[in-house]
């Protein structure tokens, strides 16, 4: 059973925000209206989170694109009061929308601040309606929805491979779609229990870090810190 | 009644009707069981795509335009009828709009269409077999699911 | 919801409320009468169904990456990069993404449109009324003006259209000379008040040499501003504001160290390791953006002095492609005459909306067609067969597109190049110069030469072939290099610029771009990313001046006023502010009205000065 | 069996004045506009709120946390007054009792307004999941509910017997009465019987009302959010809750003292005693509150100190100040004899339930705008929706309130005549 997993370069991402409207396009997350960001009520299952800090000329500027983090112990799924979100048997965290009934708990207990609630029902006005994809049900309003990792990719491979016999995927053979698209081919998805795979050897660098770790979630998204030329 | 309680789930958003008059009167035994003819001649997507397809009057046209002329005509008409750009049939089957199943991965797993379409292939009158609905059904393929050690993960059918 | 499939005219009224009864109890509704289903619905899924892959070059920006659009259904619901392309090899920009909120633009023309007086609305016509007033029009108002914000082949069509109707020919699409840069192999890159990872003559090169050159070879960036660029540079070189050109001299020996120190607030130290470093760092580049005239000339010759034109790992200037050649190229005006009538073509924004009579062709209803006299609808880069020359250093590169035929026509629209041979076929002397039936002819022809050449990546003896495995392949590309040396006269010393206040930086940004994003909703939410803003114009300005992020400013140049929201930021030289391009449209329903633009402060040569007033 | 003097107990049951027929009224506007309010929630979706991502709980998580809080008056008052036999509590159990009642029916279903999804609210019954501190809540909040109405009732057999036999009311009304008596005659076997029964109850009801605080405050309690995730908690939130119950009975006594003329049972000697143990109570709030943010201020946890920061000294800190002057300050003038009285503690009593509404604000809302990763900055302003659903709260509470004022006597009848029975002195009228 493959343990999916994820490193982001930071190194390789310039924040382009390619990333961030695939996913929008690829999940059916609609747009947010300006009212909505007014509100604090866009949805971005994958975004990037930016902090300034220093004086003149000595600033610092902190780019995070943050999906969420599918972490191993997951402090979202054990709050929810109907099973609606867990971890399954290959490691993503996955939210049902049938399932959910619109506590939010979950929410107040991701420390990463990655999930979203629908506040309204998403909206697709006119022609906008065409380029939906057929691949990802469009969530009612009222309940919560996250990144899954593109796990109906994942899933489409593996009937795929299943069909041409094979039992596991390769390497590289499902990419979510943030990571098809970034120019800077910062992010890369894999096995993290198979050792040789790109994914692992990355999550091994001593550039990996992980995201609030102090707070024991053991997130299965790694990213890999800003190196400067000339360092090491 | 049966057209009350079919009509109520569907307002509800719970499913498609049992049976309907279709725009074309199509026959299913005539086809299956009399001349041999596989699901899959018709439903073109079963091997190879999530989606089993329905096909299309000009498909149909594709052996009636030599063989039977008066069913030719009644394809015209149900062709006229369902207007453009709409194929001409009313669905059966449908299952909640967060769900979904792939008749290839099914199909590759060795479960026969029979199994949730019943005897579809042998009626006159097209109508759905599965009477179960929701969170009924839900498990009815969960149980498919556990018997044959297949991904009961929620995300493998809801994505 | 899904309507229900049963015909609702078959049923009794009775069996109707029962179902309806039934139905309302069944989600529970019985405390609130009256309650629609939808009120708690099951979300929606769109059926699948077959599924085709198309190839298309986006045309946002000069960078031409080659996307791969998913069709299913008969609507467009994904565009990928295309693996292959060398261009991008895989990978987009987000404006690449948002291509789909362009092709379904809640704003395009669905078919022609004619105003009959001055503020009358614009009328439907038919495709041939439309033409032939355009035609009639033409030809009784000369001389025309084309004003072209097009790229590939329907710019050359449009170049040729102002010639054969003797007019002059503007284009607002970059047209300079287009460098190729080879940073694969580049060990040192200088960026001179480049945002290069923001806004970039070629933002994919930009984008994709980032993340290629990172540890391999050292990024400096050059500037006033500290955005996402100078944080990813390896390092950040913080000058006052118009003062590259400085540096650029000083780096090329052309200035002396101490002067530049006293331009541009470096210490000397500093000026004289950058010096070494370049110096010392062959292949190396310095690449600049929206700089000064006189500190573009200094690159150029930096570059020239450091020898990187023409080598590998630097700048070449890239060859045509060997295409076939129409004949007889009739040449626009050389000088602008004064213009009786207009004819715009592609989507473009003219800082002055012509007078006279004006023909907008365009995908949609963008500010300058909104107020044309005649808008003739044009298809989308999604929507349109065509071929373009990315620019690629190494290669040749030649990207073809076709729509698969399973995409629905969402309006009546032609490509720009069909309905500017429509016209030219209608009107006497011009007709002669656009002898092909259709513009599938004249790309055809094009082709025909990249066949003849019998080199590159497809080679078939036959012509039908090559296209049919160009059309496969979405591109041909050849490897043989032809870098050329290009000559950079010596700049003249340095001056510093003149005028007092705070200097306007401005630059495009990767969602907006100059406009490209205005109108997609995607790219309008997330503009400005870094500071939560959307849908909206900020302006980067320093504490010092006393402004608070989130004030209203009403910002103003000697060439006009715009207001702007305040992020109040110690990431922006305190004698600099800085705007992001794109906003302030006059048209499209969710660009219009959205922040300011930035062009109407602008002035030329610059530098822009501002002055800050609470609004 | 019913003698003249207690007259004034009957009379609210058989009549109903004018200017109580148009509070009646009025309040049923109040319900009916929350109703509309909340109508409207459902149609277009939580959007019609104040909240946002990160401040994903608002209003109807803080009016929860309130009224469950409001509900503990009963519970304390009435059995631990009870248990320790303070025999000055006799007139007052019946009302504080009955604002448990109410409070419990008001605040208990407030998180369903807070759903996002009311039509599968069932999904919990269906699929309930004990990992979450949301389940234990419901398990909590509903047994202290069915323990208080059962402890409500216990109390009122008696007074329900008295008037089944002195045929107040209506058929329905002396129906209700029958089955309420449940046999009652009044003989001492059953007296001793209802005496062991109440007691059982009122030791279980105070472990019982303990833990429904308790894991309500674990709720956020137990979460990771910083300032949330604290084990003063449990108490703290216990304790407030004491503190805003014993608030209301104060303001709930009064205002049936003055609008039925009950002056001679509840006498301005009950409020000077309540008030002393506001202030006590008051005390020890003030203790814990001054616990949780020196520990936050001295401790620097980044993430904890912003937020304590943002709450003292930053956005909050008028709301802030205001709370610490409403539940810590003004209490303490209830030391003075002089502003003891039945006016004083009403006064100081509404000033702490406002403080306390505001604090379970502070202690919610704060913690949500300040994420750990840099989001955009959050704010929360509830909107018109929210401030209609806590005015149709109020409202109903009070509704609930007059109504059990009009269906029972609302001083415990029979506690009273007991005491004057044992103690002739103690219960003498002026």
């Amino acid at each position: 059973m493959p343990r999916w997993g994820m490193t982001i370069d930071l190194d390789r991402c310039s924040g382009c925000q390619a990333c961030v409207v695939a996913c929008k396009q690829e999940n059916n997350v609609p747009f947010a209206t300006a009212e909505d960001l007014d509100a604090g009520r866009g949805i971005y299952w994958m975004q990037v989170l930016a902090r300034v800090e220093g004086e003149w000329p000595h600033v610092r500027m902190e780019t995070m694109p943050m999906p969420c983090l599918h972490c191993d112990d997951p402090p979202c799924t054990k709050v929810c009061p109907v099973d609606a979100t867990h971890k399954d048997s290959e490691g993503l965290v996955q939210q049902s929308s049938a399932r959910c009934i619109g506590t939010r708990y979950c929410a107040q207990n991701c420390p990463y601040t990655v999930r979203f609630f629908n506040w309204k029902k998403p909206e697709f006005p006119g022609a906008f309606a065409n380029y939906r994809s057929p691949e990802v049900a469009i969530r009612p309003k009222g309940v919560m929805e996250k990144c899954t990792l593109c796990a109906h990719r994942v899933k489409d491979a593996q009937d795929r491979a299943h069909r041409e016999g094979r039992r596991a995927l390769r390497d590289g053979e499902v990419t979510p779609a943030c990571a098809e698209v970034c120019p800077g081919r910062a992010i890369t998805f894999g096995d993290l229990d198979d050792p040789g795979a790109r994914v692992s050897e990355l999550a091994r660098s001593p550039r990996a870090f992980r995201f609030l770790e102090e707070l024991g979630t053991a997130p299965k998204v790694f990213h890999l810190r800003e190196t400067r030329h000339g360092d090491g | 009644m049966a057209r009350v309680a079919a009509l109520a789930l569907a307002l509800a958003g719970c499913g498609a009707p049992a049976d309907a008059e279709q725009p074309i009167p199509f026959n299913h035994a005539v086809h299956v069981v009399e001349r041999k003819m596989a699901c899959v001649e018709c439903h073109e997507g079963v091997l190879t795509q999530a989606w089993a397809g329905m096909p299309s009057t000009d498909d149909c046209l594709r052996c009636h335009a030599f063989a039977f002329t008066g069913n030719a005509r009644a394809l015209e008409a149900g062709k006229k009828a369902a207007g453009p750009d709409r194929d001409p049939w009313v669905r059966l089957y449908a299952i909640a709009p967060h769900a979904q199943v792939s008749h290839a991965a099914h199909v590759k797993a060795g479960v026969v269409c029979e199994k949730c379409h019943g005897d579809t292939g042998k009626s006159v009158v097209a109508r759905r077999e599965l009477m179960l609905e929701g969170e009924g059904l839900m498990y009815w393929c969960m149980d498919c699911h556990a018997e044959r050690k297949a991904s009961l993960d929620c995300v493998t059918c809801h994505r | 919801m899904k309507p229900p499939d049963v015909p609702l005219t078959a049923l009794t009224r009775r069996e109707f409320l029962q179902a309806t009864g039934a139905a309302a109890g069944a989600i529970g509704l019985a405390a609130f009468p009256g309650c629609k289903p939808e009120w708690f619905g099951d979300g929606e899924r769109v059926p699948s169904g077959p599924e085709s892959w198309y190839f298309a070059t986006c045309t946002f920006c000069p960078s031409l990456c080659g996307t791969r659009v998913r069709v299913v259904n008969g609507n467009a619901v994904a565009v990928r990069g295309n693996p292959a392309h060398p261009k991008n090899a895989g990978a987009l920009c987000p404006r690449g993404v948002a291509g789909l909120q362009h092709l379904y633009d809640l704003d395009r023309v669905m078919q022609p449109a004619v105003r009959r007086a001055k503020d009358a609305p614009l009328e439907r016509v038919s495709w041939d009324e439309a033409l032939d007033l355009v035609a009639r029009k033409l030809e009784e108002l000369t001389p025309a003006l084309v004003i072209d914000g097009s790229r590939g082949l329907d710019a050359d069509l449009a170049r040729r259209f102002a010639g054969a109707v003797g007019g002059h020919y503007l284009s607002t699409v970059y047209t300079g000379a287009r460098y190729a840069w080879d940073y694969e192999r580049t060990r040192y890159a200088m960026f001179f008040g480049h945002e290069f990872l923001e806004d970039a003559p070629d933002l994919m090169d930009s984008l994709r040499a980032f993340a290629q050159l990172r540890g391999r070879a050292k990024l400096v960036m050059v500037g006033s501003r500290f955005g996402v660029s100078a944080q990813k540079a390896d390092e950040f070189v913080a000058v006052r504001p118009a003062s590259e050109g400085a540096l650029a001299r000083a780096i090329g020996g052309r200035m002396e160290i101490d002067d530049a120190a006293t331009a541009t607030g470096l210490p000397t130290a500093t000026i004289e390791r950058l010096k070494r470093e370049f110096t010392a760092s062959a292949p190396q580049v310095a690449i600049g953006w929206r700089l000064l005239p006189d500190a573009q000339e200094a690159l150029l010759w930096l570059n020239q002095v450091a020898g990187t034109f023409g080598k590998s790992g630097g700048l070449s200037v890239a060859l045509p492609p060997p295409f076939g050649q129409w004949e007889e190229q009739p040449q626009p005006a050389a000088r602008p005459l004064p213009a009786a009538a207009a004819v715009l073509v592609g989507a473009l924004r003219p800082a002055h909306p012509p007078a006279g009579f004006v023909v907008a062709l365009s995908p949609t209803l963008d500010d300058a067609a909104s107020s044309a006299n005649v808008v003739l609808p044009t298809t989308t880069w999604l929507e349109q067969e065509a071929v373009h020359v990315p620019v690629a250093a190494g290669r040749q590169v030649v990207a073809y597109s076709h729509p698969a035929k399973e995409l629905r026509r969402v309006a009546d629209a032609r490509p720009a190049g069909q309905v500017l041979i429509d016209i030219a076929q209608r009107m006497k002397d011009a007709r002669r110069h656009f002898a092909w039936p259709s513009y599938h002819l004249a790309l055809r022809e094009r082709l025909v030469g990249v066949h003849d050449a019998q080199r590159g990546s497809i080679k078939e003896e036959l012509f039908t072939p090559f296209m049919e495995k160009l059309a496969a392949a979405g591109v041909w590309t050849d490897e043989r290099v032809t870098n050329l040396a290009t000559y950079a006269a010596e700049p003249a010393p340095w001056r510093a610029p003149a005028g007092e206040g705070l200097t306007l930086l401005t630059h495009a940004t990767t969602t907006l771009g100059e406009g490209e994003g205005a109108n997609l909703p995607w790219m309008q939410e997330l503009a400005g990313w870094q500071h939560h803003i959307g849908w909206d114009t900020w302006i980067e300005v320093h504490p010092k001046h006393g402004f608070a992020s989130g004030d209203i400013v009403e910002v103003a140049s000697a060439r006009g006023n715009v207001r702007a929201r305040v992020v109040a930021t110690e990431a922006i030289h305190p004698e600099a502010v800085a705007m992001p391009r794109g906003g302030g449209r006059t048209a499209g329903r969710w660009a219009k009205g959205r922040g300011a633009d930035v062009a109407a402060l602008l002035e030329d040569p610059g530098p822009t000065r501002v002055t800050l007033r609470r609004a | 069996m019913a003698t003249a003097d207690h007259a004034a107990l009957v009379a609210p049951l058989t009549s109903t004045g004018r200017g109580q027929k148009l509070l009646v009224a009025a309040l049923l506007c109040v319900l009916a506009w929350g109703a509309y309010g909340y109508v409207t929630q459902l149609r277009d979706g939580l959007q019609v709120t104040g909240l946002s991502r990160p401040v994903y709980w608002g209003m109807y998580i803080i009016n929860l946390i309130f009224f469950i809080g409001v509900s503990y008056g009963g519970t304390l008052a009435s059995a631990v007054l009870r248990l320790v036999g303070a025999e000055w509590r006799r007139p007052i159990t019946r009302a504080a009792e009955a604002t448990t009642v109410c409070a419990l029916i008001v605040g208990g279903p407030q998180p369903l307004i807070d759903l996002g999804r009311l039509d599968r609210a069932g999904t919990i019954l269906l699929h309930p999941s004990f990992s979450s501190p949301m389940l234990w809540d419901i398990v909590a909040i509903s047994t202290y509910l069915v323990v208080s109405v059962a402890y409500f009732w216990l109390a009122l057999i008696p007074d329900a017997a008295w008037l089944r036999d002195a045929r107040v009311g209506g058929r329905l009304r002396r129906g209700l009465y029958t089955v309420l008596a449940a046999g009652f005659t009044g003989t001492d076997a059953q007296r001793r019987r209802l005496h062991v029964a109440l007691g059982i109850v009122a030791v279980a009801v105070i472990p019982i009302a303990v833990s429904a605080h308790t894991v309500l405050s674990w709720v956020p309690g137990l979460s990771l959010v910083p300032m949330w995730h604290s084990a003063l908690f449990g108490p703290y939130f216990v304790l407030g809750a004491v503190f805003s119950g014993l608030a209301t009975i104060i303001v709930a006594l009064a205002i049936v003292r003055r609008a039925y003329g009950l002056h001679d049972y509840l006498r301005p000697e009950h409020f000077a005693k309540l008030g002393l143990m506001l202030l006590a109570l008051s005390t020890v709030w003030s203790y814990f509150t001054f616990a949780e943010h020196l520990t936050a201020f001295y401790g620097k946890i980044p993430d904890e100190l912003v937020i304590a920061h943002e709450r003292v000294y930053g956005r909050f800190a008028k709301l802030f100040l205001a709370m610490a002057l409403a539940c810590g300050v003004c209490p303490l003038l209830l030391g003075f004899r002089r502003i003891r009285t039945v006016a004083g503690t009403v006064a100081v009593s509404l000033l702490v339930l406002a403080g306390m509404w505001v604090e379970r604000f502070l202690i919610l809302v704060p913690s949500e705008v300040s994420p750990r990763l840099p989001h955009e900055a959050a704010r929360y302003a509830p909107t018109w929706v929210e401030w209609s659903e806590l005015c149709a709260s109020l409202a109903a509470f009070t509704l609930l309130f007059i109504g059990m004022t009009k269906l029972f006597p609302i001083i415990s009848r029979w506690e009273v005549d007991e005491a004057a029975s044992a103690h002739p002195k103690g219960c003498e009228k002026r």
